[in-house]
């Protein structure tokens, strides 16, 4: 019998953009699988619903694909925000809710069925700055982040405690909105207090444009980043202005182990274009839950399925695109059972001839 | 620094009072918040930009074909939704809800048709390097856009206070019943109008598409709350007045990044909007003409 | 009055089996008038009678159920407002209809909006300026400043600017002082003598017939009595019903 | 029982009242007149409280009202129709004339949300007084259709109507027949007279000469924004700076 | 049973946003009610939604408690900002307010209790369906007493005609006061129910976007009566699951929807005199298809 996934992802809306990556990763991963013969015999069917990157549309979407369509497991949704309203509803109906993009502080300790192989700012950021400070001789930096935005804001809280413990004075710390195209203000500030490099917890399109606009002021700094940065589109819009720009990340498309290589020819040939972390996350998780699918037995009633696959998953390792890849118990929360957070080394890229390249 | 922040913040002034121009000219003779300009500026930067990738068109003239578009895109959001509309005599609400499912529609359409990423401009479609004097940076497009707004509005203040044609706007925006018995084709100018804001919204578009290299199918909803405030400030349908609170917003929402901090500058429109309004109920340059019994 | 030599004047304007509607009530219903070349018709009724939504009817700008309006040969019924105005038939409609956001010299500029003669506008300004002095030394104040009285000078001098070939004056006389209503008849009856047409609607009855040439009492929607304006202000039904006996 | 002492007003740099002074004596009717902007209207719009006087005082009943809420004017006993017809076009007649017995419904919100005995009394109390307010004005056969089906004349009358149910001791008219003919002008003269004859004390601005003379006791006449005469309309009718600034020379109209 | 069951863990969320959402609409259909176009409902939600979520959070106290202080803080700052702000009239008021939902959301982000941009999560699951229900038709029936009512007529005579109003002895400025509370109140309960059955809030939950869905929620069920809004609100909240088939196209048939009503229905769907005038022209004439307008 078919083996029936949900994938809860935002494919219209402002957060279309990684939605969409996300079900091309989880489509591609499927239909190898499914090719390979499928997992013991059965088939992966993915059923994908879009939640519009709004949360009560992702508890909608949860809750159809939870009790309507009696999915096993399911992936999604895209943002952070959603997974907080999303995820208590699959841990109260003990369903796995498995996230590919979700990095913000306290996703896994809402409950024992709170899967994510995205990995926490925290685990990379740290390793990023220190990489950059050695790489360019850095004693001072100034950050500029989006203040409205759940991801970006946290990945600004971990730089600033970052920053603290590596002992590196900030010059001035800058934010902008949702929308904004505009960055001279903030960035004419920066400049005023001379850092030699600018730490940006920003979205892809908002840091290449800020980079350009850096560029445009006469600054010459090089940029420090996070997830966010890692996206081609980021030399689409800033091209060669993005180059020393040092970005830590899980994956790489530079990262030439086996499978990865592989997972890049394969997008390219099924979507005609380069793959970002996000597809490469979503890709990496199918496989994972393929892995712990094959590991148990499936007894048809859905609600011991369901069970199974939750024990079965935390064992579960793989070799993927991104990388070695495992599961580590998220931090403990008093009175409460948590989930799993991934447990994988953080790449550390810098930006050369518009893209990215290990930084050794 | 501070010479720096005025170019930023005339720069950014601009741009709004740019796109408020188009704006407050349908509010101002249509007497229509029209909700959908901010979709129509964004469909001005993406007919620009699929001009010149495909076609190859020089920028001069794609703009201009881009503003062709946008106008007659508004055109037809006039034709098909403000027409009936007007017909009836609906109030004011009615159109502003119209315009928000226009602006849902084009939106989505947009999105279906050019995806949600960022796309920019091709490299080398206007100069990008930046001239600088000492410490100070302008770019070609900061200084086209600055020229550029302030010809359209000295322009469209020209046409309405001077022509007969702008008094017909005028009369038409204050009683279209007293319009029409002068013998002024209202149906016309209306459309004339529609069109004629969103050619100039179109070019808002292009101009913002050029200059932040950030065209989305969203890129119209951030620059219509801005716009919303500055029209109101500005006055209902005031030219002269969309024109200074654009540059007004500009400067206060750079001097607050400057001086302040910038996690309030985007509270800084409507936070102003707010206050000025308690002190002065018709914005900034706003007169009422209201007599009490 | 004097019924003069020509007695016999051409009509200018005919309105033929006119019926207006307001969703489902008929305001008017099926009615004829004849405005001959040079005349002042008074059109005289109740409130609620539907004298102003013939006039409306007849410029336009509202639609008829059914008839016509001819204009010549012309049917009106059938023209865009603005055509209508083109075309020679000017209205002053009710309750003032200035624009108080223009001045006087814009709202009497936008009455020659149609006009094609740009070269003789300049002197039915100056002419408009002789019939209205107050006009000429009010011209750069805003329209919404001037007093009752002398906005419903502009209104007229306004319509006058169109150059028109039947002026259609709706109550122009309401509201005003009893100085001011003499000295709008006294005007309308001077413009008169300068051969343009006039339909006059008034509640000022006995005013308005005695200067009409030709009389018309609308009740209900419908014509009840058309006779010479003497003959109607002797006429015991309307001493009636109009004078209050 | 209402005094003008010294108003004056003005709209910025425009002067319109100077130094006005004239009492509106209880009981009878009392009329206003002037030439277009001579500031009639502004007169009752400060007696209303719509607009603050800049100098002066207004005392009505022998207690100054020149700094009171408009509502609370009403309170006291001033109800007025305006010049330009007002009606809750939206609302039945009926309803119309119950909105102004706004001030007379006492019950409490409670006894509103549990539909108390109280709250129906007064309720049913107040329509069958706007009927027959409505039957003073022969309107009452229209009392459920909505007030923007109504005539031009008959908005004025259903203004009146829902004057009354204020339960004014004085009412203002502003041009209470403009715009209607003489017929129907002398059936208002009646029913004003009525209305004064049922104990209502009545102030009305008015360009119809034939009506104003017919009706009123006194008369003050406003040119400029000051009085230039006052006194019984024999009186009015011979001055001649009033005939020179407003009536003109001798006509029937 | 089993089907029930089924259905029930499927759709439950969404028939709890029916109601909630029937309550948002009938918040702003108050204020609308007494001619204010107020557009901070959006923000009143919020503020409720925030109080009554921290209650649960970080207090013991019991659901109700929490649900009336959700109630309450709202009112209590429409109390303090309704007075400078009512001031003002039609768009103006409609902008302050949308300035004043502005500022309240840049508040909530800077500020550490409220979580700043990542809002507040594990709110606890308390909202039950009869919770909804009986504060659904509290609300209901309360605004109906209200309407039969000197305070109903206050505010209908407000809405046509204000200066009308005050001469009838109507304290203009205390009812719309009165409607700003009240629509406040209900918007904060509707915003702490909203909160406990959807784990999570952020200010972005509570931004301009928010405040036009549910006008349009008010509009697009009509205005003239509690049943419009009330269906308005259900409706839009049913929408965009009916069209989920539509995919990526579903905000054009959203969109598309809106304009059509608002075109064809003016005074929305719920408009009694236009289905009776339907019913007989049903009944009259059976097999003609299409009604006539
Ligand atoms: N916009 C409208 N909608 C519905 N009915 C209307 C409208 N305008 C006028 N009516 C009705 O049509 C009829 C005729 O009105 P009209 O204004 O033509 O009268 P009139 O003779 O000009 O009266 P008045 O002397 O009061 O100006 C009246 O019964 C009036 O109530
Ligand atoms: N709110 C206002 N702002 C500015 N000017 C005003 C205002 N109200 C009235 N005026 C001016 O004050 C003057 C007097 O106006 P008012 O309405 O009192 O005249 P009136 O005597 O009632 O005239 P009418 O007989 O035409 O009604 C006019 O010149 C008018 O333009
Ligand atoms: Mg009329
Ligand atoms: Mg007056």
């Amino acid at each position: 019998a078919d083996v029936k996934l949900g994938l809860a992802a935002a494919l219209t809306g402002p957060a279309a953009k990684y939605g969409v990556a996300i079900k091309n990763g989880f489509t591609l991963a499927a239909d190898e699988v499914n090719a390979a013969g499928g997992v013991n015999g059965n088939k992966l069917q993915l059923i994908i619903e879009d939640e519009q990157g709004k949360k009560e549309e992702a508890i909608n979407v949860f809750k159809k694909l939870i009790f309507k369509d009696k999915a096993l497991l399911v992936f999604g949704p895209t943002l952070s925000n959603s997974a907080f309203a999303a995820d208590p509803i699959a841990n109260a109906a003990k369903v796995v809710a498995f996230g590919t993009s979700n990095t913000a502080d306290g996703i896994t300790a809402m409950g024992p069925f709170t899967f994510r192989n995205s990995v926490m700012e925290a685990d990379v950021l740290p390793v990023t700055t220190r990489a950059a400070v050695k790489h360019f001789g850095i004693k001072k930096v100034a950050i500029i982040y989006g203040n409205d935005d759940a991801f970006t804001k946290s990945g600004y809280d971990v730089f600033k405690g970052t920053l603290a413990d590596q002992k590196i004075p900030v010059t001035t710390t800058e934010a902008y909105a949702k929308g904004d195209v505009d960055f001279k203000a903030q960035l004419t500030k920066i400049k005023a207090s001379n850092p030699d490099a600018i730490v940006c917890s920003c979205l892809t399109e908002e840091a290449a444009n800020i980079i350009l606009q850096t560029r445009a002021l006469g600054m010459k700094q090089p940029f420090i980043g996070g997830n966010g940065l890692n996206s081609p589109k980021l030399f689409d819009i800033a091209k060669g202005a993005g180059d020393d720009t040092i970005m830590g990340s899980p994956w790489s498309p530079e990262n030439l182990t086996p499978a990865n290589k592989a997972f890049i020819a394969a997008y390219k040939a099924k979507f005609g274009s380069d793959p970002d972390q996000f597809a490469a996350q979503a890709y990496d998780a199918l496989h994972v839950v393929a892995d712990a699918l094959k590991k148990i037995k499936l007894s048809g009633a859905i609600d011991k399925d369901r069970i199974a696959l939750q024990q079965a998953l935390p064992s579960v390792t793989i070799e993927g695109a991104t990388g070695k890849f495992a599961f580590r118990k998220a931090p403990a929360v008093t009175g409460k059972e948590v989930g799993y957070d991934a447990q994988q080394e953080a790449i550390v890229n810098i930006a050369k001839g518009g893209k990215f390249i290990l930084l050794k | 620094m501070l010479e720096q922040q005025l170019i930023n913040a005339l720069s950014l002034g601009s741009v709004y009072a740019l796109f408020a121009l188009g704006f407050t000219l349908v509010f101002g003779v249509l007497g229509v918040i029209n909700l959908s300009h901010g979709a129509i500026f964004m469909l001005g930067s993406y007919a620009a930009l699929l001009l010149i990738e495909h076609f190859a068109l020089p920028l001069w003239l794609a703009m201009l074909a881009a503003m062709l578009a946008s106008g007659l895109i508004g055109l037809a959001v006039d034709y098909l939704v403000l027409r009936p509309l007007r017909a009836r005599n609906a109030p004011h609400l009615a159109p502003m809800i119209a315009t928000i499912g226009v602006a849902t529609i084009l939106t989505s359409l947009a999105q279906g048709l050019f995806g949600a990423e960022n796309k920019r401009f091709p490299v080398g479609t206007i100069p990008e390097e930046s001239y600088n004097w000492g410490n100070l940076h302008v770019t070609a497009v900061q200084i086209g856009i600055v020229v550029i707004s302030f010809i359209l509005m000295l322009v469209l203040l020209a046409v309405m206070r001077r022509t007969q044609l702008g008094r017909a706007l005028r009369a038409i925006a204050e009683s279209p019943k007293a319009a029409y018995l002068l013998g002024i084709n209202v149906e016309g100018l209306f459309y004339l109008t529609s069109f004629a804001a969103a050619a100039l919204g179109g070019a808002a578009g292009v101009l913002v598409g050029l200059s932040f290299n950030a065209i989305t199918p969203f890129m119209g909803q951030p620059m219509l709350h801005k716009g919303i405030a500055v029209i109101i400030l500005g006055g209902m349908g005031d030219i002269r007045g969309a024109m200074i609170a654009g540059l007004f917003l500009g400067f206060a929402e750079v001097l607050t990044v400057a001086y302040i901090s910038s996690d309030f500058r985007d509270a800084v429109g409507f936070g102003l909007l707010f206050l000025i309004l308690l002190v002065k109920p018709s914005g900034m340059f706003g007169k009422v003409l209201e007599r009490k019994a | 009055m004097t019924a003069t030599a020509n007695s016999n004047p051409a009509t200018i304007l005919q309105v033929r089996d006119l019926a207006v509607s307001y969703g489902h009530i008929e305001a008017v219903k099926g009615i004829e008038l004849d405005l001959k070349q040079g005349e002042i018709t008074a059109l005289v009724g109740a409130n609620g009678a539907g004298k102003s939504t013939t006039l409306l009817a007849i410029s336009g700008l509202l639609k008829p159920q059914r008839g016509q309006v001819l204009l010549g040969q012309q049917d009106l019924t059938r023209l865009a407002p603005h055509k209508i105005v083109q075309s020679g038939v000017v209205q002053v409609a009710e309750g003032r209809a200035t624009l108080t956001t223009l001045s006087v010299a814009e709202n009497l500029a936008l009455g020659a909006y149609t006009r094609q003669d740009k070269e003789n506008i300049a002197k039915d300004l100056d002419w408009v300026y002789s019939l209205f002095p107050v006009l000429r030394r009010r011209k750069d104040g805003l329209a919404g400043n001037l007093s009752g009285g002398e906005q419903q000078m502009l209104a007229i001098g306004r319509a006058l600017m169109a150059k028109p070939r039947v002026l259609l004056l709706d109550e122009p006389s309401m509201g005003l002082a009893p100085l001011l209503v003499q000295e709008i008849f006294r005007i309308v009856e001077e413009i008169n003598r300068t051969g343009l047409t006039i339909l006059l609607v008034e509640q000022n009855v006995r005013q308005a017939l005695r200067i009409a040439q030709h009389g018309y009492v609308l009740e209900n929607g419908k014509i009840v009595l058309a006779d010479s304006g003497s003959n109607l202000l002797n006429n015991p039904k309307v001493l009636e019903a109009y004078l209050g006996g | 029982m209402l005094q003008l002492k010294n108003i004056s007003k003005n709209f910025g740099g425009l002067q319109v009242l100077q130094d006005v002074n004239f009492n509106v004596p209880q009981g009878g009717i009392f009329g206003l007149i002037g030439p277009n902007g001579a500031g009639k209207t502004t007169v009752f719009n400060l007696i209303t409280g719509l607009l603050r006087a800049s100098g002066g005082a207004i005392e009505f009943d022998g207690q100054d009202i020149g700094k009171v809420a408009a509502h609370k004017i009403t309170e006291r006993g001033i109800a007025r129709t305006f010049q330009n017809i007002r009606v809750f076009k939206e609302m039945t007649l009926l309803e119309n004339v119950v909105v102004g017995m706004h001030d007379h419904m006492d019950y409490s919100f409670g006894s509103v949300l549990l539909n108390l005995g109280g709250y129906r009394r007064i309720e049913a109390q107040a329509r069958e007084r706007a009927l027959e307010l409505l039957s003073w004005l022969r309107l009452d056969h229209k009392a459920h259709m909505l007030a923007d089906s109504l005539s031009y004349g008959e908005q004025r009358k259903l203004e009146f109507a829902r004057a009354l149910a204020t339960k004014p001791k004085l009412l203002l008219l502003d041009e209470p027949v403009a715009g209607m003919n003489p017929a129907e002008k002398t059936e208002l003269m009646e029913e004003i007279l009525n209305i004064k004859q049922r104990g209502f004390s009545i102030f009305m601005i008015e360009h119809d000469m034939r009506f104003v003379m017919g009706l009123c006791d006194r008369i003050a006449v406003l040119n400029f924004g000051r009085i230039i005469a006052e006194g019984s309309p024999d009186e009015i009718k011979n001055n001649q700076e009033v005939i020179e600034a407003y009536l003109g020379k001798e006509d029937s109209e | 049973m089993d089907w029930w069951d089924g259905f029930w863990s499927t759709y439950n969320t969404v028939i709890f946003s029916l109601g909630v959402n029937a309550m948002l609409a009938l918040s702003i259909y108050v204020t609308l009610s007494c001619g204010l176009l107020s557009l901070a409902n959006a923000a009143f939600m919020g503020i409720g939604a925030y109080a009554a979520s921290l209650i649960s959070m970080q207090t013991g106290l019991p659901f109700p408690v929490a649900l009336a202080v959700g109630g309450a803080l709202p009112a209590l700052v429409a109390l303090i900002i309704g007075i400078p702000t009512l001031r003002l009239s039609g768009v103006y008021l409609a902008m302050a307010t949308l300035g004043f939902g502005e500022v309240v959301r840049v508040v909530v982000l800077n500020m550490d209790i409220t979580g700043g941009p990542l809002g507040l999560n594990g709110i606890p699951l308390k909202t039950e369906w009869w919770h909804i229900v009986l504060l659904l038709a509290l609300t209901l029936y309360i605004l109906a007493r209200m309407r039969r009512s000197k305070i109903g007529r206050a505010f209908e005579a407000i809405k046509e005609d204000e200066v009308a109003a005050r001469l009838m002895g109507v304290n203009v400025a205390g009812y719309k006061l009165l409607a700003f509370v009240i629509g406040a109140a209900i918007a904060g309960v509707a915003g702490g129910l909203n909160a406990h059955y959807t784990f999570t809030i952020g200010p972005g939950n509570y931004a301009f976007e928010n405040a036009v869905e549910i006008l349009t929620m008010a509009v697009f069920g009509g205005t003239g009566s509690l049943v419009g809004p009330t269906l308005g609100g259900m409706i839009l909240t049913l929408l965009p699951e009916a069209l989920r088939d539509f995919n990526s196209y579903r905000a054009v048939v959203n969109g598309l929807i809106l304009v059509l009503v608002i075109l064809y229905l003016p005074k929305g769907i719920w408009d009694p005199r236009r289905i009776r005038h339907w019913l007989k022209t049903f009944s009259q004439r059976k097999p003609q298809a299409g009604g006539s307008n």
